[in-house]
């Protein structure tokens, strides 16, 4: 019943999640798998574009908490873009803005990694 | 003055009926006449309530169910959420540290926050067996359109 | 230097006004006059897509509470759509979601004016 | 351990130049490894500081000019604005009324809330002929990048 989809795409050694839908307790599990197999693979430079995501609860949040450190610890990072208000709202109620880089466009995400590379 | 409209759905209490929670919230919330931002609000301040019942009251026991209704009256929309679970009650729950959670490798805590955040009352009770949530968050008054 | 410019478009009787850029204290002039316009020639059924708007600051908050009374009075609304999430946020923290139609996207805004005409 | 970092711009008083202070402080803000959503709150406060100084510590007079200057140190980013013209305290500002402003058809009083609410600590004083404008901004500490 749950609508919610993930697409991957790369560029230029950078990963591109897009979500589309909605993200709960439910489909959280497939926004998991898809991070823990870019990790496996090595691929620890990865955008999240939640252009087309139209729902986020905490169990989505709980998702991107737990691989970040790995990530970055890994030279890599997880950097968010293309989020609805709606969707922001719940990342910045838990001040996830001051911890993670949450950019207007796929393509300023893209360019905070080149500029640290 | 019309008396207040009741809407009530039961669902198994496993995750895959989160959805179905979300679309009956929103429309009563648009039958209050709720602008779209607080109807997303309302959405998951509900989704977070049920969650915690599938995963904390439940244990994720899906022959359990949870009973979720919604009055309207004049200036409210109540929801009421009753399950026979776990009892709890949470106290007062301040702002999650997501940056200590990450260093701890945890991933949970805000659901309540953001419930209480979203809505403007938030109460837990037990009663014989069952337990009970309620909510209530304030319809709007829309300037100059009454 | 400010870089800013307001477009205008209709489309079955609503009026849409696309804003491009910085919107402060020193471009809310611009806007202020577009308002004006649309209100004198009896449109009253405004949308405004903030789909280009880079930023606001209170400046440009002020320039919508100013006329959304007048506007509601005589049977119009002015509808915000396709928010960035750095301009939400302004309009968040002043509350202004409980007292402003704020959609997604343009569609919405469109579709909500036609449900209650 | 290295020294504060000082910038500092100085700028008419005339809103036409608010672009430039945004500018200014975006480009500091970045230079101390601020998450871009922080560096967009970080403008937006200098830039409300400005427009008031401009309004009503000169009533838009032209000839008047501000002084901005931008130090950052270990643990803080520190913003110091200074002007010649009315003195002023805000005192303990609340969350303005939006609803209330519309209908007494008043559409300012923002400003100093969203300065409080971005910046971590925010202080206005008068030394001499000069209004001085203290605000600081903790430095992010990036989980596992340092
Ligand atoms: N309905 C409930 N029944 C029993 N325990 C609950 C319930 N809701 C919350 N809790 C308890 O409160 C804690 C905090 O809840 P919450 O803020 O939603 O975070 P999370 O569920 O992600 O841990 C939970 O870990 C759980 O121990
Ligand atoms: N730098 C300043 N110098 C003198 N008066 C000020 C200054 N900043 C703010 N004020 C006063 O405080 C009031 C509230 O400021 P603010 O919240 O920014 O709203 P607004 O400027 O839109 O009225 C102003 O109306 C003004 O009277």
């Amino acid at each position: 019943m749950s609508d919610f989809e993930i697409n991957n795409r790369s560029i230029n050694g950078l990963e591109i999640i897009e979500l589309r839908g909605e993200l709960d307790a439910h489909t959280a599990a497939q926004l998991e798998t898809a991070l823990q197999k870019l990790i496996a693979l090595k691929n620890y430079k990865i955008i999240v574009n939640c252009h087309e995501l139209e729902y986020i609860s905490s169990a989505g949040l709980g998702v991107f908490m737990a691989y970040i450190e790995d990530v970055r610890s890994l030279g890599g990072d997880i950097k968010l873009s293309n989020m609805s208000p709606k969707v922001y709202n719940v990342f910045d109620l838990l001040g996830f803005p001051t911890l993670y880089d949450i950019l207007n466009d796929e393509a300023d995400a893209i360019e905070q990694f080149n500029i640290k590379t | 003055m019309a008396d207040a409209v009741k809407h009530t759905i039961t669902i198994p209490a496993s995750t895959e009926y989160l959805v179905q929670v979300r679309e009956f919230v929103a429309k009563c919330a648009r039958q209050a006449d709720f602008m779209e931002t607080d109807i997303g609000d309302i959405r998951l301040a509900v989704d977070e309530a049920c969650t915690n019942i599938i995963k904390h009251a439940y244990k994720y026991d899906r022959n359990q169910e949870i009973y979720v209704q919604i009055e309207i009256n004049k200036n409210w929309l109540n929801i009421t959420l009753l399950d026979s679970g776990i009892g709890f009650d949470p106290g007062n729950s301040k702002k999650p540290d997501i940056q200590e959670s990450i260093r701890q490798k945890k991933r949970g805590g805000m659901g309540i926050y953001l419930i209480k955040k979203f809505m403007n009352k938030v109460e837990y009770s037990h009663n014989g067996t069952m337990n009970e949530i309620r909510m209530k968050k304030m319809r709007p008054s829309i300037v100059s359109e009454d």
